[in-house]
């Protein structure tokens, strides 16, 4: 097993996501894509951490943390969309331009 | 380095397999007109990335992404997709901007840097095989890493409260 | 009064308006009251410190600074807080604390809209430190520190108290109203100039030895040639065009008509009586003392842009028909009597000049006080709609007569010694000067006082007589009140009196030119 | 008294000695100063006054009258002299300076303004009654005294300068009195512009004569002229020419006269003043305080020739205009213009006795006809001798001294115009004689012809106004007293005054002039000439018969005949000899019209073009060079300027979508970028 194999793959898979990032307007699928992104970056960990032979497990620790991180996201993401959609009746992205001055 | 060696290993045999899968897996949720599939594609493509974990003897992340993903992650998407309403039907423009191309150049282009470079850093570096129990990650975890640990906890619990206040319906 | 001498006094009429605005600043929004006590009590007490100054001030030898101080300041770059008055800047630092009295008088209950008096009152008060202070600095960043600390109030009064009017102009897409147009050009206009004016003063810096701001210091290297050949001609054009811009001489003047038309009366009235004045005077303090050669090089170009500024001013009037736009195209050629005078580079065109910046700062902002006024009253400055004011307002429209008057230069007020001396000194300037531009000028200029006469007995024909419009005729436009008068009545007996006795100004300047005319061109 | 014996053969006239003048003349400053201070005290307290200011007003000129009467009389004792000065301000090496000057012109105009100022002033109480500003028409009225006495007090030219230009200011005001009506405050600009236009001319001159002198004081002026200063000599054509041209402009000498007629816009005793003390005889006046000057060859004798050929032209040319005027003031005001250029010709010809005999004559009895007119005009409320006629009968005073005013104004013995105007012609044909050569010889036969002129026309208006017909609605009356008065009393002035000056008998005239600080220069006094005071007299009694003539003969046809129109001539007269058509169409007209609004539309338009060639970059620069005239400028460039930041701003503003998406497109092609571009760049 090649180091490069893992990396390439995690590589198709966060371009994978960052097209749906960009390409999705409904705000669910993009928290689809961005938890396909948060995948690849754990799999890029844990196979660095299994590379280096590192004593301290630090790959598979951070992969975890992502896990972690990625669920808190996930439930942030969804109330928000949630709340938008409460408000607007629709979770669709490109009707949301708050952020305009 | 030799094509044919490499793919006549049987762990490279399986890492394809599982990588074809979880690409196709994962073109499908960004793809699939069908807000349900796309969900359901996704727990595909995290079961991939579980199978590879044990691959890289990461026992103990392994369980852990397919419980919290698949577990629980994905039946909150669900959810979510319900309240929301999203469209499941086929109508793929409604799901999709219109400029596809833009968005896909842009992704293509970060593949082809990323894979370069990895490519181009590591070479034909090999991974020594090898298992790590749980119980040196707990080791570790609860030694080293307790600060972060702790962190990453308050993060949740902050999660979970911002969760409820702004998934609440107005508390009048 | 050891203390009041030695450098409190001045700084007491230049900061006392300033300790004012922030006292004004400190009051809630809705203590109007209090907030114009405060400013008229801090304006009065400027005031009041200047007539101090007048009542000690020597006239036995005005050509000295007194009141003076010279403390260390900003000492890495030498530059010193060095204060007097002589007798040029004495008479124009009394016009300056008085018309700020005047102003927040007038204002007492005439609020421009939007209103809000504390905003207004600072702005003025901060107006107010900076232009005393023009006056009483003797070192360049000094001076141009308060040179440009006016810039700002004046920049905001034009465009929030401004006129709202819409205009299309060309080389704008959409319509803008008046007030931001005018401020902006205004700003900018100034801006250009005293940039220049900067690097002018750096130029001097840099060039002195050993490197000093102070005006006196360089005065006497200027004299005794070290700023000659073409690095003071490159110096000299930077000052005039940053004083040029803000007399302003033809063809900067652009931006005065805009600025004066939308600016709020008192706005209007100040920028006519004082800031018009940083100009000029920087002329003759800054510019002829330390540039004394190429002040006579430039001489006869002052001389011929004077005298277009005059005809062209006077003639510009004719076409106006705007009250307020005709009394702004005046002061481009009173304001050219002024730079005739100065261009002579005599005692008696520089008196003249002086006593041209008092004059027409008094006369002047009593025209636009006069013509704020009406304005508030008839909500139009269009003359085509005005006629017969004196019907209806006998005193406002008597004044109106009186002060136009005054400016057409009529002898016995306090228009005419300033047009008749500036035309005295350019029928001999100063020798080696050229005899036929400045007789020519002498005579164009003398034409001027036709048009000028023109064009005012013009305005007050179509304004002040003949029987009122029918729109008009039923309303009750009550006539001037209290607080207009308050303000008013101190203008008037100006004029009169500096009519009748200009020694009241030539006392104090005559020698102090003289002095500064012997040293600098050795006359 | 028998100084005049010697002089009426002397060439060089002296008197006999002089004196400083004592308290009186100390304290002459007090003449012009009570009227200026009495009109302050009418503006400020003259309606609470029981008489609405008129008894300040009339106080003033009594005042004046007194004093003037008083100095005369001793001057006609001893001749005074008195000069006194107080510095106002000092400039430089000048010193300004507010001075009063008692000599024998000047005590002769205070007489003349006194005298003749306090007829008016008591005529104008009646004529002004109801007036809806009384009070400030006599406000005015003293200012305009006033003013002229400022002007003929004054010691030096600056204060001449103030005087005169004051008395301009009062004529605007006065002439613009019934300012609800705009052709009148036309009037009075017309007035004030035509002064202030031949004002450039005095100004300059007063600045040529005081720098070159280094003084303004008439006294150091005229010591310069007797020391024969050569910087003075060099500028003093120049210098007199620029001064005539300023009197050219009081004394409404062609071709300034056009606001002469025009400001009978003015109430009738405003005329009246006007024409007879104040404000035209200022020109004069000045023309005799600067007499050595334009006396001596070695000054400005050469403007001389100027002075009386501008003179004869009025003098004849606008006595013909009077002959056509149906407006019985303009008839007077014309027959104004027209002694005035009497009274210039003799300044020209160097007559200055003569000449000023001319004024203080004219004063009286021109004075007169004006309260004569507004008497008449009061009665038929029409300024017009067509709605008049035959008021012979029931206004009977207003008959005999308007009488008594034509013939002495035609210069009939032994009127006060015989004598004046006598000695004018002796002085031309003294000046043909001596050195005056051709000109003052054809100067001579126009002067002549000009008596009869002034002869017929006085004629034809006599007749018009008070025989014939009456051809009006109203109902005339005669006036009140305090009107008929004091035309009775000018009346008699009119008669006697010519007395004060005859020659050989008594010429104390001449005596009292000649009361000044430095001598005369070389002029000659007045002597009679037989043949030519018998020629002047058969013309203007020629002028007369002829008058009566045409107008008397026959009431019932008198109208028809004034209709009667010379071909050619009348027309050229109608229009004024279309001088005021000129002065609109060729000057007042491209003014205030085109040229004013060329001026604006270059500010607007041009001025920025030029400023654009400094500010701006090449776009400004070329559109200079291709359309100078262009509508761009400045504005432009500032606002392109303006706009252009405008601009780029809009568009970059539409990258600020809001869209998270966007942004994230954007911050991951970023990301490659920098890579690619770190890789390249390392």
């Amino acid at each position: 097993m090649l180091v490069s194999q893992f990396l390439v793959l995690a590589a198709l898979l966060f371009s994978i996501g960052v097209y749906g990032v960009l390409v999705r307007r409904n705000a669910v699928l993009v928290l689809l894509s961005i938890e396909l992104m948060l995948t690849a970056v754990s799999i890029n960990l844990v196979a660095f951490g299994a590379y280096l032979q590192d004593t301290l497990l630090s790959g598979q620790v951070f992969a975890l943390f992502v896990i972690t991180i990625a669920a808190a996201e996930v439930g942030i993401g969804l109330a928000i969309v949630v709340m938008i959609f409460r408000n607007r009746s629709s979770a669709n992205l490109d009707e949301l331009d708050l952020m305009r001055w | 380095m030799d094509w044919g060696d490499w793919l006549s290993n049987s762990q490279n045999i399986l890492f394809v397999v599982i990588a074809l899968l979880m690409v196709a897996a994962a073109v499908r949720v960004v793809t699939s007109p069908n807000v349900v599939h796309a969900a359901l594609m996704l727990v595909l493509a995290l079961g991939g990335s579980a199978a590879l974990f044990l691959m890289l003897g990461a026992e103990f992340v392994a369980w852990a992404l397919v419980l919290v993903y698949i577990g629980a992650v994905i039946v909150l998407f669900l959810f979510g997709i319900m309240i929301t309403r999203a469209p499941t039907g086929r109508d793929p423009v409604r799901l999709d901007h219109e400029r596809r191309w833009p968005a896909a150049l842009v992704a293509l282009a970060t593949f082809a840097t990323l894979a370069s470079a990895s490519v181009a850093a590591f070479e034909d570096e090999a991974i020594e095989g090898g298992v790590s129990s749980t119980g040196d990650l707990g080791d570790v975890l609860f030694s080293r890493f307790v600060i972060p640990f702790e962190a990453v906890s308050f993060v949740l619990l902050a999660a979970l409260i911002g969760g409820i206040v702004l998934a609440r319906k107005d508390p009048g | 009064m050891e203390m009041f001498d030695g450098g409190w006094g001045l700084s007491l009429i230049v900061f006392l308006p300033l300790v004012g605005a922030g006292l004004v600043l400190l009051l809630p929004k809705r203590q109007e009251s209090a907030a114009k006590a405060i400013a008229l009590l801090f304006t009065l007490g400027s005031l009041g410190a200047s007539v101090l100054a007048v009542v000690r001030f020597d006239f036995d030898a005005t050509e000295q600074f007194q009141f003076g101080t010279d403390l260390s300041w900003i000492s890495a770059i030498g530059s010193r807080y060095h204060i007097g008055i002589d007798g040029i800047s004495m008479p124009l630092l009394v016009l300056s604390t008085l018309m700020t009295v005047l102003a927040i008088v007038y204002s007492w209950n005439h609020w421009p809209e939007p209103h809000n008096p504390k905003a207004f009152l600072v702005l003025l008060l901060l107006l107010a430190t900076g232009m005393n202070g023009t006056f009483v600095a003797l070192d360049l960043v000094l001076f141009f520190i308060f040179f440009e600390l006016v810039l700002l109030p004046m920049y905001f009064m034009i465009g929030i108290w401004g006129d709202r009017t819409k205009i299309r102009l060309p080389g704008f897409r959409r319509e803008v109203e008046t007030r931001l147009y005018a401020s902006i050009k205004f700003f900018l206009f100034t801006l250009f100039g005293s940039a220049f004016m900067l690097l002018g003063f750096l130029a001097l810096y840099f060039k002195s030895d050993p490197h000093t701001f102070d005006m006196a210091r360089l005065a006497e290297a200027g004299q005794m040639g070290l700023f000659d050949g073409t690095f003071g001609a490159w110096v000299f054009a930077a000052l005039f065009l940053g004083f040029a811009v803000k007399v302003p001489m033809w063809p900067l003047h652009t931006w005065l008509p805009d600025a004066h038309t939308a600016a709020p009366t008192v706005g209007s009235v100040l920028l006519a009586a004082i800031l018009l004045k940083l100009g000029s005077y920087g002329f003759i303090r800054i510019s002829l003392p330390i540039l004394p050669q190429q002040a006579q090089d430039w001489a006869p170009v002052i001389a011929v842009l004077a005298v277009i500024a005059i005809i062209y001013g006077s003639l510009a009037c004719l076409a106006q028909t705007d009250l307020k736009r005709l009394i702004a195209f005046s002061s481009v050629g009173h304001m050219g009597f002024v730079m005739l005078g100065i261009s002579t580079l005599t005692d008696v065109g520089i008196n003249a000049a002086v006593i041209g910046m008092v004059a027409h700062g008094v006369i002047t902002g009593m025209l636009f006080f006069l013509a704020g006024s009406m304005q508030h009253r008839y909500h139009t400055r269009e003359i085509a709609r005005l006629g017969g004011n004196m019907k209806l307002m006998p005193v406002i429209g008597g004044l109106l007569a009186f002060t136009a008057m005054a400016s057409l230069g009529l002898p016995g007020l306090a228009g005419f010694w300033g047009e008749f001396m500036a035309l005295l000194g350019s029928f001999n300037p100063l020798d080696g000067l050229s005899l036929t531009v400045f007789r020519s000028a002498m005579v164009a200029g003398a034409i001027g006082t036709v048009l000028t006469a023109g064009y005012m007995l013009w305005m007050l024909q179509r304004v002040n007589l003949g029987e009122p419009s029918d729109e008009w005729s039923g309303h009750d436009l009550h006539d001037a009140d209290g607080f207009e008068l308050a303000a008013w009545v101190p203008l008037v007996v100006a004029i009169f009196a500096i009519g009748v006795f200009p020694k009241i100004v030539f006392g104090a300047t005559n020698d102090a030119v003289s002095e500064l005319v012997r040293r600098a061109f050795g006359g | 008294m028998i100084a005049g014996f010697i002089a009426y053969a002397g060439e060089i006239h002296e008197p006999a000695h002089l004196v400083d003048g004592g308290v009186l003349a100390q304290y002459a400053w007090l003449i012009p100063l009570v009227p200026l201070v009495l009109m302050f005290a009418i503006v400020f307290f003259g309606k609470r006054l029981p008489y609405k200011g008129w008894e300040l007003a009339e106080a003033s000129m009594l005042f004046v009258a007194i004093y003037g009467v008083a100095l005369l009389v001793m001057n006609a004792n001893e001749g005074i002299t008195h000069e006194g000065s107080i510095e106002i301000a000092r400039i430089g090496s000048y010193t300004i300076e507010w001075g009063w000057v008692v000599d024998g012109l000047s005590i002769m105009m205070y007489a003349v303004v006194g005298v003749v100022g306090l007829a008016v002033f008591t005529y104008a109480k009646g004529y002004m009654e109801g007036d809806s500003r009384y009070t400030w028409f006599f406000a005015a009225f003293t200012l305009f005294a006033g003013a002229m006495l400022v002007l003929v007090s004054s010691a030096n030219m600056i204060q001449l300068l103030v005087g005169w230009e004051l008395v301009g200011l009062a004529s605007y005001l006065l002439i613009g009195h019934y300012w609800e009506d705009h052709s009148n405050n036309a009037a009075a600009i017309k007035a004030f512009l035509t002064n202030k236009i031949a004002d450039v001319g005095l100004v300059i001159g007063v600045i040529i004569v005081g720098v070159t002198v280094g003084s303004f004081r008439f006294g150091d002026i005229l010591s310069a002229v007797s020391a024969g200063d050569s910087a003075l000599a060099q500028v003093a054509f120049w210098a007199g020419l620029a001064l005539f041209i300023g009197a050219m402009g009081k004394s409404a000498q062609f071709p300034f006269h056009v606001w002469l007629p025009d400001a009978m816009a003015g109430p009738t005793p405003v005329s009246s003043l006007m024409h007879a003390a104040t404000m035209v005889t200022a020109g004069v006046y000045l023309l005799g305080r600067m007499f050595p000057f334009y006396q001596s060859d070695l000054f400005a004798a050469d403007v001389k020739t100027w002075i009386i050929i501008i003179g004869s032209i009025t003098l004849f040319a606008m006595g013909l205009l009077a002959l056509v005027q149906d407006d019985l003031k303009r008839v007077l005001a014309y027959s104004t213009v027209s002694q005035l250029g009497y009274m210039t010709v003799a300044m020209g010809a160097g007559a200055y006795t003569a000449g000023l005999f001319h004024l203080f004559t004219h004063a009286f009895f021109k004075g007169l006809l004006f309260l004569c007119a507004g008497s008449v005009i009061h009665a038929v409320h029409s300024n017009n001798m067509s709605d008049m006629g035959g008021l012979r009968k029931p206004m009977p005073w207003t008959y005999r001294t308007f009488l008594a005013g034509s013939l002495a104004l035609a210069g009939i013995f032994p009127l006060a115009g015989f004598w004046s105007k006598d000695e004018i012609l002796a002085s031309i044909s003294y000046d043909a004689g001596h050195g005056g050569g051709a000109i003052a010889s054809v100067v001579l036969w126009i002067a002549i012809a000009g008596a009869f002129v002034t002869a017929f026309y006085m004629a034809r208006a006599v007749y018009l106004t008070f025989f014939g017909e009456y051809q009006g609605q109203a109902h005339p009356h005669e006036s009140p007293r305090v009107m008929t008065y004091p035309m009775i009393g000018l009346a008699g002035l009119s008669i006697v005054g010519g007395f004060v000056n005859v020659p050989g008998l008594f010429t104390g005239f001449t005596e009292w002039l000649a009361a000044r600080p430095l001598p005369m220069g070389d002029h000659h006094a007045e002597s009679i000439d037989f043949a030519l005071a018998a020629t002047g007299l058969l013309v203007a009694l020629a002028g007369i018969a002829a008058g009566t003539r045409v107008w008397r003969r026959d009431a019932a046809t008198q109208r028809e005949r004034d209709r009667f129109r010379v071909p050619l001539l009348y027309p050229l007269l109608e229009h004024r000899y279309f001088v005021d058509d000129l002065y609109r169409v060729a000057l007042t007209d491209p003014i205030k019209g085109p040229v004013a609004r060329f001026i604006d539309w270059t500010n607007t338009y041009v001025i920025d073009a030029v400023v654009n060639a400094f500010g701006a970059v090449a776009k400004g620069l070329a559109r200079v060079v291709y359309g100078g005239f262009d509508q761009r400028g400045i504005d432009f460039v500032v606002n392109a300027v303006a706009g252009g930041t405008n601009e780029a701003g809009e568009m970059l503003r539409r990258t600020t979508t809001g869209r998270v998406q966007q942004y994230a497109g954007a911050l991951f092609g970023g990301a490659v970028l920098l890579v690619v571009g770190l890789l390249i760049f390392t």
